[in-house]
């Protein structure tokens, strides 16, 4: 008996119309009050070929994947065999039996559901769309019945859903009794894998991390974005496209406050969003492995010219076209030195979607007070599955940073501070702060002792002031530029203005450590001995598995970074245990080669636990790694 | 470069409209070869904003790599300047357009930086119709990396090397009516009479402004057999059109007899005179214009001067309909939906 | 007095036809015996800016940048204030006294040699393309009067470099003398700094590295060369046409047995590479720092689909445009893990142009037999400059190593293998082996099973066979993909399928690590605790340096890796000793983090050495950084 | 893939003169929509090569990334195949055909493959006549990335997702007889008997041969507002010419009265029949048929048929005078100078 406590996999025909009938099953656990978590496993296709949705239901919270099929639904002849063996001893396949089995289909150590779906809906529909289409809906009934569902919360969703075409829903609720009937008649249902109505859920939201990146961009004030279509990238622009469209119109006008460019490729889709940076407005792209690849060499500009820029890379399986449609995270090592040259670039490593959120906003700020480009590092199992996370939230006294941009003013001011030699006029504005306000309260512009320099160290923290196009008749004005120069942003091809530009870069890299987002720590105090490093999607089932190994007496400490460069609590953290897992969604353990890159650590101590065959890794995968090391 | 800039100053230099004297529109000193072409357009540049009393600061300089890439920093000091990639500046300057629609964007390439590496953005750049000036410094050569041939070499030209270029060389103003572009302008770096004028009408053009300038490179690209160089052009040049900027509106004549006077006006109502020389010449025809470029170029001429225009043009910002405020000013309050938007679509997704 | 070791500068405008006068200085030190290097140290312009030519005279041998100028020629204006403070006291400061010297230029530390080098000139020449040029050759003139130069060797280089336009010779010759003249009527000569006449050069030659580039890939019998001009790579493709055009030319036919395409961007010019590699004619590319960058989705194709490919990348002053004229050694990082995904690249490293021939040539067998990009990571220094070298080999014997290519009989045995079933064919033709014999006499094709797999690991070194088209009529045709495959070619979205076919990379990689060059060691066995680790150019420094140190009794063994991945024999150095001097010309120590992440050693004992400002690394540089460290 | 290909041949089936029947010529199993216009282009492609007698495994079939770029897998299971990345097949395409000048290049992309991120590609390898069947399987819109307006989406036809397209769109086929491609010819996925013989034509087309044509993406590209849906089609189509290969040679006849029959004889003597049906049409005309393009543009009209062919032309192999045997075929002693060569070489550089 598995309450609240199985898997289930649909196996589906891509372009059946299957995934909203399968969303619905989602949603309706999850108003149950029950954690649950979907997965899809789709082609790179369009029709015709075979798709999976694997639904976890966990009252424990574990949202990981879990290996094990405890149902399936296998109405797709092409996967049938594979489907019907994966399967695990207990289980249930559910078929359309229309059509009698194949032989060969005689497993003893599993239930065999059988219900005639097509013959169902042909003696219920003319209309072979229709046929087609409640076949999907017939099941989802079916299973409410053997698996304890609610009916009256299917029924709400189909209400909900068909808002406006409110003649749909009752053929809808008719398919979903068609089969709620025959299996009641047929079997004696529930199943002893049901769903009981809990309240664990809380205020909790189910959201795709895509569409929590693209809301991320319209709160953090974006307004120009430029992007290439590419799986699994493409639902963040969508998202951002449908929020703006929303939130970004202005009412009087109906002008947007926005603007997106479909580009030609990523290379132009990069140079847009540089181009507006550069202009001072909030710019993104979001794209996947082959176009951050296109976009190296911007990307060196960006680094090297200093231009904000914000790049969002929904990670899927590499090298090269690789499987489009499933995951990894194994973009790491080229995001952070991506492009020729001494190169560094900060990384955001979300793990929810709340995080694709914050994550996203936060890229804004950063990128601008930094002045370099930065980027969030989500994968495709974040972005295009939905994940149950904590709602979404936004302090409206927050204000966007947009670093150290100088006003006409200002630039005024510094012009005059060398004319009247003096180097205190409490007249003189402030430069900007962190939180926009006038913190610097002035002096850091007499230190400019009356001539702007764009490339100068003002503050010692490595970070330059900028000018936009535009603010000042007279002053302010240069050149940006990929080729060396110098202080004022003149051209120079002297050895000692070159190290000087590349060491004050160097300098804005530490600074850029303790700025981004800090790593979680999950315990207090270190208390163990040996210490885990999870991020992003690993989340899950690195949580699950820490929890299987501390139930046996094995404790780990564990952090979980969120940001990149490693600041001085991550470097803590590494030095204060003799072993440390790493575990990642890659074969070569790039999130370990950034540790030994930027911390020079003892790579011996470094223990990579690795999954990257484009499926998310799984809490039995980590468990059994870690034990089977800590046994030697 | 220990190069320093003589700031003598003629004390009676004539002021325009803003009461700035030419040199203010000037740039640094330039480091390009004694006698490059480039050179000549940098100051006809210079002379045409003077001209349009435009405010410096006012301008975007955009430009990709090469000697031709190098000149927004001879021009303009008071501008900002983007000098970014080889072959990208299009898609540079759009971005820098979107953030700012109230800027006037000069976007300087050459034939290389254009018709070879830079053909994709191009191309979609002229699709898009974005509001800026497109103005190729085009010598048939590679100048900054010394002289290969680029797409735009005649067939048959010689480059320094010493090959003979043998591929079709890219039309680049042809190209660009094929593709729509709303004007299309073709000059010599050497004949600023010409030059001066449609620079001024590219700058006041309302969409995507493309300026064709052959432009020898006196270094690689000046030997007899080529088709760039200050002779051959010389000897082959026919001008469409004699030009004289007058600044007073006119009503805009879409036919008229042959050997008359044509004013065109342009959106922002500054005028255009040409003269027509060929029978049957009408700027506004763009198949007209195309037989004519491709006429010209099967007689070997390079036909300069305004190919054509359209003067009534919807560009990107008026299709993707953007606000009229720039979105680099928009604040807060303009683009963020706040927290209670925020509690709605939490309930929305429970 | 200082025979055969000084260092003299000359300060020249870019493009007054001063390059050729000063290599005329360089050859003749050279044809007297004595060791010398010259550097060119140019803008990036063509014509106006200042321009220097350095001469490092060394009868010990040393052919590393020296700092401290003996001897300057100072005939640019632009540049002389900084010419005149850069010779260090006791030397030497020839100036064109035409025109009086400004103010200031009073140093007592100096000897001011001014020769009215335009004076002169306009006397003899009317012409003002004449006058102009001869200057230079008079400042030659004067030198080899005030050096002690043999005259005779002068006179026989001009007449060298004019056959054929004899008429030249005389007014060369003439203005030689105007300089000689002139200095020994109004200076002791010849100088304390001098060049005697010796024999310690052999039969070595006077060559750049990227003339040897182009010339290897000629003998590696590349016939494909597709390329975008950039600085500083473009003359190993213009090395590469003038060779073939030499030596490539069908005499009966006169057609070409090669071609050479300039392609539209780096990104064509490698997919042509590719292209022509796929197709069975060995290609190559060459760029620089931007090239490398924009290459990076094509080269993820390489590894993945598993297309042969030669990289030349001489690498230039980054990031981004940087300073194009200067060296540096910055791409290593982004060369070694190009592209998204899981990707890593053969790297090799010349340190002289014979090694720039030799290496170009092994690339291409490398990528034949690895089937994989492989790049030749060169840099300004080596490829623009002369350089004396061993003389070029090549063995006649050697046979170009394809790979595995299987031909039609191997197909139709392949085949055939399974018809009749038996596993022993002894007519059954071999396997390529590295030699290009049939050394793996037969057997592999039964492994094969009747069934030719494009991705089937038969022989166990992760190395899979390839076909090319046209071959059979029948078998062996399959498409290449950057797309997951099974080990037949047909495109799988399996995860298995997926980790299978990159375990097998992976194992490939292991394979590669033995087959590229190995390291260089200066010890029969190691002797000292404490190690020093460098390649490339920092070659000519290191080894001076390490004479320095060891002249202190400061001993180290060292190593200079010609190869990545890295081998047992590199591993075992770096374990062999506490503390290792990394040596490198970038800001980020690229090698050592190469270092880390493959061998995965304590990076604690890695000690970088890091010059980075453009100019070639000198020994003083090293020596400094070294002795200070060993204090410690 | 899960899908079997059934292996069931009907025995009764035609021999070619290599006697091979047209199922030898087929490819996998297609796993693109059913009713994809691009599976009928497939269809078409394999008769075309069974009706010229090709042997498979002396074609290469190239493609970038789209489901148009899937076919090759669907076609020709004996020819070798690179399904390369997006947008840059044309130079793989090119590298391959210098390595070998004996194969014949079969290159197939879409319209995003081919109009935005291979524009630049796609200009210069037409540029360089490199000899190649470059087909485009031309939806207005992005397939495998789910139906976006590609930059063939003709300007205010609705996408799947909704959305009006604003933009200009480019004609392929106009743009490619503007950039000097020597056979340039359109047609629709739906009609057979006019593509099979203009596939045989380009296949025979001694130089670059670039067929654009007309592919619905019944998923995302089918409803009333596009410009590419069948129905859309079918309404505007208008043939120039009706079609029928005739294997015998004739003489090239440049000029004929309307209404007759005009047989345009190519290279390699197989002959094209045209039935003229305006009366100014020329298809070796370069001018006449960019006029007749854009003419037809203007009317919402789209020419099929061969538009425009120059039989004799340079191919880049001429061009360049690369040796008549394949570049791959050379051995050590083609191409080693070896160390005699050598020896004098190091002498030179003392
Ligand atoms: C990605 C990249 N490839 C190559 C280069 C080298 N490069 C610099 S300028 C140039 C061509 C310049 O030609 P053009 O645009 O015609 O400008 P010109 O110098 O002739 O005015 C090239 C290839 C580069 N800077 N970046
Ligand atoms: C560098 C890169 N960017 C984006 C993608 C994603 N992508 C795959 S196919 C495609 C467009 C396909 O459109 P088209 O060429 O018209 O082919 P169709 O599917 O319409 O036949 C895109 C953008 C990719 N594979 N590679
Ligand atoms: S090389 Fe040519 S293009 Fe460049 S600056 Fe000199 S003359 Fe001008
Ligand atoms: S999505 Fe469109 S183009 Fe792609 S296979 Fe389906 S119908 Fe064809
Ligand atoms: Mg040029
Ligand atoms: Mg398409």
């Amino acid at each position: 008996m598995a309450i609240n406590d199985f898997v289930v996999r649909f196996a589906n025909v891509n372009g059946t119309g299957s995934a909203s009938a399968n969303a619905l099953f989602t949603k309706a656990v999850f108003r149950m009050g029950v954690p649950v978590t979907p997965k899809n496993i789709f082609p790179s296709n369009i029709q015709g070929l075979p798709t999976w949705y694997e639904v976890r239901v966990s009252e424990k919270g574990h949202l990981g994947r879990r290996e094990g099929i405890d149902l399936i639904v296998a109405v797709n002849p092409q996967s049938m065999k594979k489907d019907y063996a994966d399967v695990h001893a207990g289980g249930y396949f559910l078929y359309d039996s229309s059509k009698p089995l194949p032989p060969g289909y005689v497993r003893e150590d599993i239930t065999h559901i059988g219900i005639p779906l097509m013959a169902l809906c042909n003696a219920e529909y003319t209309d072979a769309r229709q046929r087609q289409l409640f076949k999907n809906i017939v099941y989802i009934g079916a299973l409410s019945a053997l698996l304890d569902i609610e009916f009256a919360v299917l029924e709400n969703q189909i209400a909900e859903q068909f808002k406006g075409k409110e003649k749909l829903i009752e053929p809808n609720i008719k398919a979903l009794n068609i089969g709620v009937k025959y299996v009641r008649e047929n079997f004696d249902c529930p199943l002893d894998i049901r769903v009981e109505r809990r309240d664990l859920l809380g205020d909790k939201i189910l959201f795709s991390g895509n569409s929590a990146c693209g809301l991320g961009a319209i709160y953090a004030g974006a307004t120009v974005a430029a992007w290439y279509p590419i799986t699994p990238s493409t639902s963040v622009v969508d998202a951002f496209a449908k929020y703006a469209a929303k939130y970004r119109v202005d009412p009087e006008t109906g002008k947007n406050n926005y603007a997106i460019v479909q580009a030609e490729d990523e290379l132009a889709a990069i140079g847009m969003v540089m181009g507006a940076n550069w202009n001072g407005a909030r710019s993104f792209t979001a794209t996947s492995g082959p176009g951050l690849s296109l976009m190296n060499e911007f990307l060196g500009l960006g680094y090297f010219a200093e231009v904000p820029t914000v790049l969002i890379d929904v990670q899927r399986t590499g090298p090269s076209t690789g499987m489009p449609t499933r995951t990894q995270q194994s973009d790491i090592l080229l995001a952070a030195y991506a492009s020729h040259g001494d190169t560094k670039h900060p990384l955001l490593f979300p793990a929810s979607p709340k995080e694709c959120f914050e994550m996203t906003a936060d890229a804004f700020d950063l990128s601008e007070r930094l002045q370099t480009p930065v980027i969030v590092m989500t994968d495709l199992d974040l972005g295009m599955n939905d994940h149950v996370t904590e709602p979404l939230a936004w302090d409206d006294s927050r204000r966007y940073d947009r670093g150290k941009v100088l006003t006409s003013e200002q630039l005024d001011a510094i012009a005059s501070g060398s004319m009247n030699g003096n180097g205190r006029r409490t007249s003189s504005p402030g430069l900007p702060g962190r939180d926009g306000s006038d913190e610097t309260a002035g002096e850091p512009l007499q230190q400019f002792r009356g001539k702007f320099g764009r490339y100068l160290d003002i503050d010692d923290d490595g970070i330059p002031y900028r000018t936009i196009a535009g603010t000042n008749a007279t002053r302010g004005a240069f050149v940006t530029r990929g080729s060396s120069r110098d202080e004022y942003g003149t051209y120079t091809e002297d050895g000692d203005a070159y190290r000087r530009n590349v060491d004050r870069l160097a300098k804005k890299w530490a600074t850029a450590a303790e700025l981004v987002p800090q790593p979680h720590f999950y315990q207090e105090a270190n208390a163990a001995k040996d210490g885990v490093i999870f991020f992003g999607t690993s989340i899950f089932s690195a949580e699950e598995a820490i929890g299987m190994l501390s139930e046996e007496g094995i404790h780990l400490d564990a952090m979980r970074p969120r940001g990149f460069p490693f600041s001085k609590r991550f470097r803590d953290f590494v030095s204060a245990h003799d072993r440390i897992f790493v575990i990642e969604q890659n074969r070569d353990a790039q999130f370990r080669s950034l540790i030994m890159i930027e911390l020079g650590v003892d790579a011996s101590k470094l223990v990579s636990v690795l999954n990257y065959d484009g499926t998310p890794i799984t809490a039995d995968f980590i468990y059994r790694k870690i034990k089977g090391n800590l046994a030697r | 470069m220990t190069y320093v800039k003589s700031t003598f100053r003629h004390p009676g230099l004539p002021k325009n409209e803003l009461g700035y004297t030419v040199d203010y529109y000037e740039g640094s000193l330039s480091t390009l070869c004694a006698g490059c072409g480039h050179d000549g357009i940098s100051a006809a540049i210079v002379q045409a904003c003077w001209e349009l009393n435009i405010e410096p600061h006012k301008v975007a300089k955009m430009s990709g790599i090469g000697c031709s890439s190098k000149t927004p920093a001879y021009f303009l000091n008071n501008s900002h300047g983007f000098n970014s990639v080889h072959g990208r500046m299009p898609s540079v300057a759009t971005g820098a357009n979107l953030a700012n629609r109230d800027l006037i964007y000069f976007g300087v390439s050459g034939d290389g930086d254009t018709a070879s590496i830079g053909m994709g953005q191009f191309v979609h750049v002229i699709r898009r119709n974005l509001n800026m000036v497109y103005l190729v410094m085009n010598n048939g050569c590679y100048g900054l990396t010394k002289g290969q041939d680029s797409a735009t070499a005649d067939a048959g030209s010689k480059s320094k090397a010493g090959s003979v270029n043998l591929f079709e060389s890219i039309d680049l103003a042809s190209l660009a009516i094929e593709l729509g572009a709303t004007f299309v302008a073709q000059s010599f770096s050497g004949d600023k009479g010409q030059l001066i004028p449609l620079v001024k009408a590219a700058m006041s053009h309302p969409g995507f402004a493309f300026i064709n300038v052959i432009s020898p490179c006196v270094t690689f690209n000046n030997n007899p057999g080529s088709t760039k160089s200050y002779d051959y052009v010389r000897e082959h040049m026919e001008t469409t059109a004699l030009m004289d900027f007058v600044p007073i509106a006119r009503e805009i004549k879409a036919n008229y007899e042959e050997g008359s006077r044509e004013n065109l006006t342009l959106h922002d109502g500054s005028v255009i005179s040409l003269r027509k020389l060929e029978k049957d010449w009408d700027p506004l025809d763009r198949i007209s214009a195309m037989n004519a470029v491709q006429k010209s170029r099967i007689n070997g001429e390079i036909l300069t001067g305004l190919l054509y225009v359209h003067p009534e043009t919807t560009d990107l910002h008026e299709m993707i309909k953007t606000s009229d405020r720039p979105l680099n000013s928009l604040s807060e309050s303009d683009l963020c939906p706040g927290s209670d938007a925020l509690a709605k679509l939490n309930a929305s997704l429970r």
